[in-house]
């Protein structure tokens, strides 16, 4: 229990004493996480919307694919992104491994199956009830999806938000990948598993109150902005 | 970029080396921390430039397949039997590391094995072997937790086990809860770390002059006196043993 | 000036759910002007009608002919909804939604939905969600929605089933409008008084078929079925 | 690259001769994830039903702190989770760190919060459509929650598959209040972990593979039975 | 047999949205017997004041006092809305649901609803999900379904709107038996002819406004107010 407490006192005091270490790693984590999170929307969103408007013949399979791929171990995930940009393997050439971009091209394979199966979600829900009105002013497949996407943008919010904590708090893929190397491609995860090896569980634990810190105010921001769970709006 | 064992990366002593490499060398060192058999696995497949580890025979068997240009030996710690301070299996008594240890299985004393292939894993089988008894054999209480260093001694604090763990790792470790170290000293715990840099001729893009440079820097009395100089709790941990060549 | 969708070839065209007949077989042909009106009790299929001939069901049995061709019709034709539609938007701009899908400039399609809201009697509702609009004047928002794009042909479900008796007089009024200017009205509705005012043919159904189709005035003076003559007595008031 | 492809002709064996210990700690990941999906389901949907029905003062912050506690990253559940269970800690007398039950525990605490949000999500979609019905009827809070979520159970089946799915993939935490030990708390994750350490890319890839074919399965089984996606079904 | 709800007090009520004045501030007094009939024009807030008086509605001012208190009442009552909501559920298991809400046992439950699916003449579709209703079969639904507890006072927001001729009829009988075995009506309609049916007070709404209060008889024979006179006007027809 005692870790707990003292966890507390030093994120406390990380914190307030901006130590110039943590501010680093911690800006690395939102720097890596955030384009991640922009890459995968630009993947997830689309797929969800096609997966909502088209009625094709794998559609049902698709679907339970993309769900089940909700389930994909990070380490695999890290491990084959490994292999792909291993000096080795196909992509080695770019020297890609051991960078941020190899651990954001993880981190996008990781959540655009969550982000595209909670979107899909919202659109079918949106689109069920639009299906006649859009079909009656026979708008183009890219219509009908900007249409839903832009009415059920708040809806979508939940799947940003889950991405983004999955993306933020992952850290099996970006290990194997990032190789968490000082200054280079650490992250607050990486930092945490690093000190937890060390047996230092206050400090570990102390990173991740942190972690948390942030995750909860860049919610807090986001859910204000959005203005969302207000009256009448949607 | 170098791979390099959990066990050398937890003494601590990189903090120490990385800064003075890069002042006299001007070489930006970056460290990659994983398990032996991975750091292997990075090497062969080129993805770092320098290997630094403690198994012998998995460095010997990395050389012969050419994957990495020789071997280098540069220093070596040694291993420590660590487990609760009531010590039940009465390890502390013991004569050898190779009695310690049949020790702990005539008591049947919960011990944690790290069972990943790493140098310490290796060396700890040694041992086992060396006793006569087959570790197929043991039962629930000779627990594998195939984790690092840091995992293993967390779980052996957690469950009050045995665990056989390097002297750095076990120094710089936190989580002490019951545990205290028990038996220590028998040459055979002796843990060589050896360089080994990776073949240029295989991966072209290794910079086979910097591997050289680091490697000089590593045998040179100045790192000598770094090795040798650096203390965790007043103890000496590495004792270095590179023949300047 | 008959639009060039018409005339529309209707042979035999069933639409199913889950094997119940929502309509058909039906057949007819309708040319490109004035009225057609759908009556006939609930569930008789008037709905499903509408979305077989627009398209919006599915024509499970039978072939449904445009003179120009479906792609082409399916542009020029739109659907007021028995129960309306509401984007997630504001009244305006639930409005301009079809004129911004056609690509028209968007101030452009902004004056327009102006004057429409202006027509259709929304102007100082434009700015609200349109989802918090009363029933009735939800369904002036869809009327003015497909009418914006001078569609050659509408498809009107009830349009006037919760409006004001005013409100009732300004959309026919509208609609007549909109007619002259030659768009052709299919229209379905209870309301026998609005079928005898603004209908050129009457289609009545019964258990989803076509159970007599005539021009109004005969229809309304002398039905040739019982059903009719029946359905329509039911209507009589006192 | 080749390792990719060995590790599918390895998982490939792997399943076709029913390797025993794979199907020990196959089996084991299945135990230990369903239970948690189970205890989580019954936490979250509640939780969420509340969210979505009652209208109390902190109803936008608690939203807000559970779409934060999303991104909770692993290894400080873990953590936390060891901390509290360890001997020296308030339930270290139960000793049940390294057990199962540990586990299941941490994946609890990892996926409550996921699955809270994204039903909560369709949740609120419903309730807009029934508030004024229900409100009518008068019923009590506890029907209006039951309606809910009985009537949106198809929507609900996300939350759990995306549940399951981080569950079943996730390492971190499980790796530390698990431990990993031989028997007794492997499974595939920590195993897939192990064999990477080791350097045996291609062992764990089969491994991952093998857990990415279970999930698949699993999500078709479920939809199937499910008849999701068919035409007026919710 | 008079319900223990009345007499129904209101005094001030307004409620609002957003700034906007939906309805109030209203002032009136029921007694428990007859129909009481809300009518005018589209927007002019008949809706809101039905939900406001039910409760559905916020009471942003005033007070409006059930004889028997709130939560007594709030049990008694229920609401059929202009545009029914319908469970996710087959037609059955809409109509039994207020029972089962009560504790009702299911068997029990079952065969009430039955009865009731028969009285607004839905027996043919029990089964099938009420999403996929007609419009006019929805709002038979939703009066089966408002009507099967047996309420002291039920609220009618225009629930014949998309009925045909002999529904309505039907419909109308039906609420006249309810009427007769002492349930208070509140109905609010566009169907001038269904308020002279039915009514026995008229409320004439405009912008929110009750803007005249009268018996029946008296208001149709001879409107107060040049408003409710020229709202008569505008709704006989030829
Ligand atoms: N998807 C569906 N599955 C099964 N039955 C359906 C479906 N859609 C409609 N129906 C049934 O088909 C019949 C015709 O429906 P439709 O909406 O065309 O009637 P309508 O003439 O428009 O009635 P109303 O005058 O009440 O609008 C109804 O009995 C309805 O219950
Ligand atoms: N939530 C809201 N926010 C803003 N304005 C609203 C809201 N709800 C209703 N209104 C407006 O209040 C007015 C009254 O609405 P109400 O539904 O009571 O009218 P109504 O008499 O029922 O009309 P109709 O006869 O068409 O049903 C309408 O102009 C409507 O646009
Ligand atoms: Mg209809
Ligand atoms: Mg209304």
């Amino acid at each position: 229990m005692a870790e707990l407490w003292n966890g507390l006192v030093q994120a406390f005091w990380l914190i307030v004493s901006v130590d110039a270490e943590l501010l680093e790693i911690a800006l690395r984590s939102l720097h890596v996480t955030l384009t991640a999170l922009v890459i995968a929307a630009m993947i997830a969103l689309p797929l969800a919307g096609v997966l909502a408007v088209r009625r094709f013949r794998w559609r049902r399979f698709v679907i339970a694919v993309l769900n089940a791929l909700m389930g994909l171990p990070p380490v695999v995930v890290g491990l084959i992104v490994y292999v792909i940009l291993s000096r080795s393997g196909p992509l080695g050439v770019f020297g890609l491994l051991f960078t941020p971009t190899a651990m954001i091209i993880a981190q996008v394979i990781i959540i655009v199956p969550l982000m595209a199966s909670i979107a899909h979600q919202s659109l079918r829900e949106l689109w069920q009830e639009y299906h006649d009105l859009l079909i009656s002013m026979n708008v183009t497949e890219g219509q009908k999806m900007r249409t839903l996407l832009w009415d059920a943008r708040r809806a979508l919010l939940t799947a940003a938000l889950a991405g983004f904590g999955r993306a933020i708090g992952e850290v099996g893929a970006i290990m194997i990948v990032g190789g968490n190397i000082d200054h280079a491609t650490r992250v607050l995860t990486t930092a945490i598993a690093l000190e937890t090896g060390r047996g230092d569980f206050a400090l570990a634990l102390a990173l991740g109150f942190v972690l948390i810190a942030l995750t909860v105010a860049i919610n807090m921001t986001i859910h204000w902005l959005g203005q969302t769970e207000r009256d009448g709006r949607w | 970029r170098m791979a390099v064992t959990t066990s050398f990366h937890n003494s601590g002593l990189a903090d120490i080396l990385l800064p003075e490499i890069a002042r006299d060398t001007g070489l930006e060192v970056q460290l990659l921390v994983v398990g032996t058999g991975q750091a292997l696995a990075l090497g062969q497949a080129g993805d770092v430039d320098a290997v630094l580890v403690h198994s012998k025979a998995a460095e010997l068997a990395f050389v012969a397949e050419g994957h990495a240009t020789h071997r280098r030996e540069i220093m070596y710690n040694d291993f420590v039997l660590i487990g609760p301070a009531e010590d039940p299996a009465g390890v502390a008594g013991a004569a050898t590391a190779t009695d310690s240890l049949s020790r702990v299985a005539r008591a049947e004393a919960p011990f944690v094995s790290r069972g990943d292939d790493s140098g310490t894993h290796r060396m700890e089988l040694a041992l086992w072997a060396q006793t006569g008894l087959s570790v197929e054999q043991f039962d629930a209480w000779y627990k594998a937790v195939g984790a690092g260093m840091g995992a293993a001694l967390n779980t052996a604090s957690g469950l009050g086990a045995y665990v056989l763990s390097d002297r750095a790792s076990w120094l710089n470790f936190g989580n002490r809860g019951t545990l205290s170290l028990l038996f220590e000293g028998d040459p055979v715990l002796f843990n060589q770390y050896a360089y080994l840099p990776v073949n240029p001729e295989r991966h072209s893009h290794v910079d086979a002059v910097q591997t050289a440079q680091l490697e000089a820097w590593l045998t040179s009395p100045r790192a000598a006196a770094l090795i040798n100089g650096y203390t965790l709790s007043g103890q000496q941990l590495f004792v270095f043993n590179a023949t300047p060549g | 000036m008959v639009s060039a969708l018409f005339p529309l070839v209707v042979d035999g065209a069933v639409t199913r759910r889950r094997g119940k007949v929502l309509a058909g077989p039906v057949s007819l042909t309708l040319d490109g002007a004035g009225t057609a009106v759908v009556i006939g009790p609930n569930g008789s299929g008037k709905t499903s009608l509408l979305r077989l001939l627009h398209g919006t069901a599915r024509l499970n049995e039978g072939r449904i002919t445009w003179a120009c061709g479906l792609t082409e019709a399916r542009a020029r034709q739109s659907f007021v909804f028995q129960r309306p539609v509401m984007l997630r938007r504001t009244v305006l701009e639930n409005i301009l939604y079809p004129l911004r899908l056609r690509g028209v400039a968007a101030g452009e399609a902004r004056k327009e939905a102006l004057i429409w809201a202006k027509r259709v009697g929304l102007s100082d509702a434009v700015d609200v969600p349109a989802t918090v609009l009363s029933g009735g004047e939800q369904q002036k928002l869809a009327l003015a929605r497909a009418l914006i794009t001078a569609p050659d042909v509408v498809f009107l479900d009830e349009p006037c089933a919760s409006l004001d008796g005013r409100a009732t007089r300004e959309i026919e009024e509208l609609l007549c409008e909109v007619r002259a200017a030659g768009t052709r009205l299919i229209l379905a509705t209870h309301d026998m008084g609005q079928a005898r005012r603004l209908a050129d043919t009457v289609l009545f159904l019964l258990h989803g078929r076509i159970h007599e189709l005539a021009p109004a005035r005969a229809f309304f003076e002398r039905p040739q079925t019982a059903e009719a003559a029946a359905f329509l007595k039911g209507d009589i008031v006192e």
